[in-house]
């Protein structure tokens, strides 16, 4: 019985760690890792709903359609996922070299420029 | 030509031609590339506006790749369903661009920085965020919008500010997208779809459970995100302050609204059948983050001396304000939330691109640093005076219908109180701008007390020292003041509005026309109430952020002013909460998301 | 729910952990790449492949690379700015 | 804040959290027995309308390829927000001389001609997984990227003059640019038949055809050129930096 309940409880706890390496991170390619994380959390939800037991993948080269599947959609989301984690964190990697340049440091803490 | 054929176009069109710019830009030379892109945006203008008559008095739906849904109402491929309030925000998004584009032709000297691309990208992505009927399409354009916002946020980066507002920007949006997203996943779990109409008719009119509510709330925390609602707001003031003026426009104008939008939209689509039963409590939960996020910005508005992120903390307020259009739940208030976004968008655009003349011509950005030194620059102090009187609201300005409208619903919900957090909002955040104008361009009473930001400088965009403003900053500065204007006397439009919300709200109506092709009822138009009250509050705050901004800057004259200098310095402990600290940022972030998920647990059930 | 499925989604839940622990980026790089290699191993075993594929391309080798290229490039902008310094 | 505060902040946050998610988490359907109507109608008719036998990329380039134009968009804006950042700036980059590339890192034959071998094959195993993507686990992106490394593998085996002069060719900023633009213009040639946006108008051919399935096919390899193209841009935009001041440094 719990274990139907383990991938979601497994997304929540990625989730909660993501988000705690970002929050008490104190340098920023650590912090943007973290977000990488996080990310996965998604992919292990969207992963569990549409799972089904038995089933096999969705492609049908080599079985007849009617066959018992996953469901295609959640990884079609997964696949757009996959490729926004990838850019979005190419992006911000560079704003931290970028930052390591002008500003000479990759700490939050003594990046704040703009406060109050 | 019919509708038919063009509705794609404001989308694929930019994009294409994005493709081609980021290509050849290097070969055709800075010039070509702007005319390509002014032409593109301009030509987005007219087939939003071909498309906003098209869809106003009857929603499109517009099914890509000719997938129509199946019988049953199971919809495989995605839809735009354009209605008049999403046409409508389209249009606004393409005339800000226009302007913005037009604003950068005498901005940034070097040519490798793909500006124009991004900016075409931006707008493809915020036009089809205003369209589109599919759960999870309205997240791809959510993250097209804010990569490319992320990018145009740090185009100047030569500096470490322009770096960090962007990086903020980028890590609070992102986690916020990942809301999103894990409640895309949620919804679709209960209900096997992703279109809004289909998802929404799955869920039908069944008390709300705990999955509903949680997909609910994270859905609207990650929107929220991007809309700048206190808690959520932190990234906004950073990235508003180092982003290029012509972008700021874009930002404040239009993107920040979209995120209110966006709320509106799953709420009236799938949301309003499940939690109908808790309607009153729901209405008060977004009342108060409302008003929390109107007060807050409001008071750091008037706090701050770095010119373009006084602008961003009147953003903030105002977004508060535009929440409480949505938070009420009702058709009268959301067509007060389409007015007010249509002016404000309009007037915010031109008082960032005044700020934006003033960097240009003074290389400077901290109002203690401009102290008198805009003497002389007559129009654009003429424009920024009318600026502020346009976010308080006053009479020719088309903020003042939307406030009435959004202020007699909330007097329908015994919410009047909320009246009272408009005339707040709207006496600090006009009379900074006033103060502002007051010191930089007739250079009275004493400069500005310094604080940590207006310390920091504004990159230059252009390197040469300029003497004139050209006309291609003055022109769409002034055309987006005169439209704020302008909106004001189309007629009838308050009715006109609150139809165009009638049928947004209407949720069987819009199932039936997304999945069973039939068209929606064309709504009555009801009576518009008396404008008096409105007017009379407006005055009032119009004229006491005119005391307020010449209380503070002659105080020195007169000691019963010193209450001003407390109000101009901020308040210490808000203030420090506005660290800087992307990590300080995502804590907030996830506080307010266990609160208010604590409250809907609490009074949702 | 078989006992596969269930080791692998143990495996990620006890990963995680260990990739936001790792403080320093240089080790951060080890141990994304092995999380993103798990990663691809439960898409594998919940029957994606398609994105499994892309898991392996993006989360265990691009993103690492870039991480590292990331770090590598600000080495040389500190020891640059170390040698500026001390001219 | 102090990260203290932070911390415990965050703590407090986080227990919330975790009592709203397990709260809304017990509504979900038990695991392993999903019955949505999206999946189970799209696995049955998809076949029999598109021809194509890997329904997840019958729905990434067909039901729901306008998602994918914003994707492949999304990776296109944050490849141009990477060139932006790392843009050669400031006043001492343009005076900066253009070093002359060698191939300077040593690299022993035996590794040199093995890495030239898995370059050949990662093309091979890249074009493959890109055109098959109608039928089998794979597709554009995933052999885009594919392909993408390859000149990394090129780099590694010390022939960094072949690494600059596939990564610094136009042509490899026009396969980005071209892949993305093209997936529009593929959308938009439907609307001259009076279809659609991204319909699917080229013939279906025969189910399980390299050829088959329309414009799956096509935009897949589209989606690949431009995938390529754009991590190849990347990468360069990282490395190039590095190579030239490993040059100097090597003088």
């Amino acid at each position: 019985m719990i274990l139907n309940y383990l991938a979601y409880g497994v997304a929540a706890w990625v989730f909660l760690w993501g988000l705690y390496g970002i929050v008490t991170s104190k340098n920023l390619v650590h912090q943007v890792v973290c977000l990488a994380i996080l990310q996965t959390s998604t992919y292990v939800l969207l992963l569990a709903i549409g799972f089904k037991v038995g089933g096999t993948a969705p492609i049908f080269a080599d079985i007849p359609v009617g066959a018992p599947v996953v469901d295609p959609l959640v990884q079609a989301l997964m696949l757009t996922d996959v490729v926004v984690e990838g850019t979005v964190m190419a992006l911000l990697l560079s704003m931290v070299v970028k930052a390591n340049e002008v500003a000479g440091t990759v700490d939050p803490e003594e990046l704040r420029i703009m406060m109050g | 030509m019919s509708i038919t054929t063009y509705i794609p176009l404001p989308i694929a069109i930019p994009l294409v031609v994005a493709a081609f710019l980021a290509f050849t830009g290097k070969w055709i030379g800075r010039r070509a590339c702007d005319t390509l892109a002014i032409a593109c945006a301009a030509g987005n203008l007219f087939l939003t506006l071909a498309i906003l008559r098209g869809v106003w008095s009857q929603p499109y739906v517009y099914w890509f790749g000719n997938w129509w849904p199946r019988p049953g109402g199971v919809a495989l491929g995605i839809c735009f369903s354009i209605d008049a309030i999403g046409a409508s925000l389209a249009l606004l998004t393409s005339i800000l661009t226009t302007a913005g584009l037009v604003f950068s032709w005498w901005i940034f000297e070097e040519t490798e920085n793909h500006f124009q691309p991004l900016m075409l990208i931006f707008m493809a992505a915020m036009c089809g965020f205003s369209y589109t009927g599919d759960l999870f399409n309205l997240f791809v354009f959510f993250e097209l919008m804010s990569v490319s916002a992320f990018a145009l946020c740090g185009l100047k980066t030569v500096e470490p500010a322009p770096l960090q507002g962007a990086y903020n920007f980028a890590i609070v949006n992102t986690v916020g997208a990942f809301m999103i997203v894990i409640g895309i996943g949620l919804l679709y779990a209960r209900t096997g779809a992703l279109n809004l109409a289909q998802v929404g008719r799955s869920l039908g009119s069944t008390r709300a459970d705990s999955l509903v509510l949680l997909a609910f709330l994270l859905i609207a925390v990650g929107y929220l995100t991007k809309a700048a609602i206190v808690p959520f707001h932190f990234w906004l003031a950073d990235a508003h302050a180092v982003a290029p003026s012509p972008v700021c426009v874009l930002f404040s104008g239009v993107m920040v609204e979209l995120g209110i939008y966006a709320v509106a939209r799953i709420y009236w689509t799938i949301f309003s059948g499940p939690l109908a039963a808790h309607v009153g409590a729901l209405r008060e939960i977004l009342l108060l983050l409302a008003a929390l996020c109107a007060v807050v910005g409001a008071l750091m508005c008037f706090a701050e001396h770095h010119l373009k992120r006084l602008l961003a903390f009147s953003t903030i307020s105002h977004a508060g304000l535009t929440l409480a259009g949505v938070g009420l739940l009702t058709s009268k208030a959301l067509g007060g939330f389409v007015i007010y976004v249509l002016s404000h968008g309009a007037i915010k655009g031109g008082l960032f691109l005044c700020a934006g003349i003033v960097a240009h011509r003074l290389k400077r950005i901290g109002e203690d640093h401009l102290h008198g030194r805009g003497r002389g620059m007559w129009f654009t102090a003429a424009l920024f005076i009318l600026g502020a009187f346009g976010l308080a609201g006053i009479l020719p300005f088309g903020t003042l219908l939307g406030e009435s409208m959004i202020s007699d619903a909330a007097r329908d919900f015994q919410q009047g109180w909320f009246q009272y957090v408009f005339v707040f909002a709207e006496i600090l955040t006009a009379g900074a701008v006033l103060r502002a104008s007051f010191r930089i361009f007739f250079g009275w009473g004493d400069p500005a007390p310094t604080d940590e930001s207006s310390r920091v400088e504004e990159g230059p965009e252009t390197s040469e020292p300029h003497n004139k403003t050209p006309i291609t900053m003055l022109f769409p500065a002034a055309a987006l003041v005169v439209l704020g204007i302008a909106i004001c006397f189309w007629p009838q439009l308050r009715s006109t509005a609150d139809g165009a919300a009638q049928t947004f709200v209407n949720q069987p109506g819009y199932e039936d026309m997304v999945l069973d092709n039939t068209s929606m009822a064309v709504p009555a138009k009801p009576p518009e109430e008396s404008l008096a009250g409105s007017i009379l509050r407006s005055s009032i705050a119009g004229s006491l952020a005119l005391a307020l901004a010449l209380g503070s800057v002659f105080r020195k004259r007169l000691p019963a002013l010193s209450f001003t200098r407390s109000l101009e310095m901020g308040n210490r402990a808000l203030r420090t909460l506005h660290s800087g600290h992307p990590g300080d940022y995502v804590a907030w972030q996830s506080l307010g998301t266990a609160a208010i998920g604590g409250l809907f647990a609490w009074f949702l059930r | 729910m078989r006992l596969l499925e269930c080791v692998v989604l143990l495996l990620v839940a006890i990963t995680a952990p260990g990739v936001v622990l790792s403080r320093d980026p240089k080790c951060q790089v080890v141990t994304l790449s092995f999380y993103g290699l798990v990663c691809a191993l439960m898409f594998f075993i919940f029957q994606a492949p398609d994105v499994a594929l892309s898991q392996i391309t993006i989360g265990a080798v691009m993103l690492p690379l870039m991480i590292l290229l990331t770090l590598t490039k600000m080495r040389r902008q500190n020891l640059r700015r170390e040698r500026e310094r001390k001219k | 804040m102090s990260g203290r505060t932070r911390t415990i902040l965050f703590l407090i946050s986080a227990a919330g959290l975790a009592a709203v998610f397990a709260w809304g988490l017990r509504n979900l359907p038990p695991m392993g027995d999903y019955r949505g109507p999206y999946g189970y109608v799209l696995t049955r008719v998809a076949v029999y309308e598109r021809h194509a036998t890997d329904t997840v990329n019958a729905i990434n380039y067909d039901y729901r390829g306008f998602d994918t134009l914003g994707e492949e968009f999304i990776l296109f804006a944050s490849v141009l927000g990477v060139l932006l950042l790392f843009r050669p700036g400031g006043r001492e980059d343009k005076s900066k001389k253009r070093v002359q590339l060698e191939d300077a890192l040593p690299v022993s034959d035996t590794l040199r001609v093995g890495m030239q071998a898995m370059a050949a094959t990662m093309i091979v195993f890249g074009v493959y997984i890109a055109v098959h993507g109608q039928l089998t686990p794979g597709g554009g992106f995933q052999g885009g990227v594919i392909l993408a490394t390859v000149p990394l593998v090129v780099y590694l085996s010390g022939n960094v003059k072949t690494f600059e002069a596939i990564v610094s060719n136009p042509l490899t900023t026009l396969a980005e640019c071209g892949g993305a633009g093209g997936y529009g213009i593929i959308g938009l040639l439907a609307l001259l038949g009076g279809a659609h946006f991204l319909t699917n108008f080229v013939p279906l051919g025969k189910t399980g055809d390299v050829f088959s399935s329309g414009t799956i096919a096509v935009i897949s390899v589209t989606v690949g050129i431009e995938v390529a193209g754009g991590f190849l841009v990347l990468m360069q935009s990282y490395l190039r930096e590095i190579i030239e001041e490993r040059l100097q440094e090597g003088r």
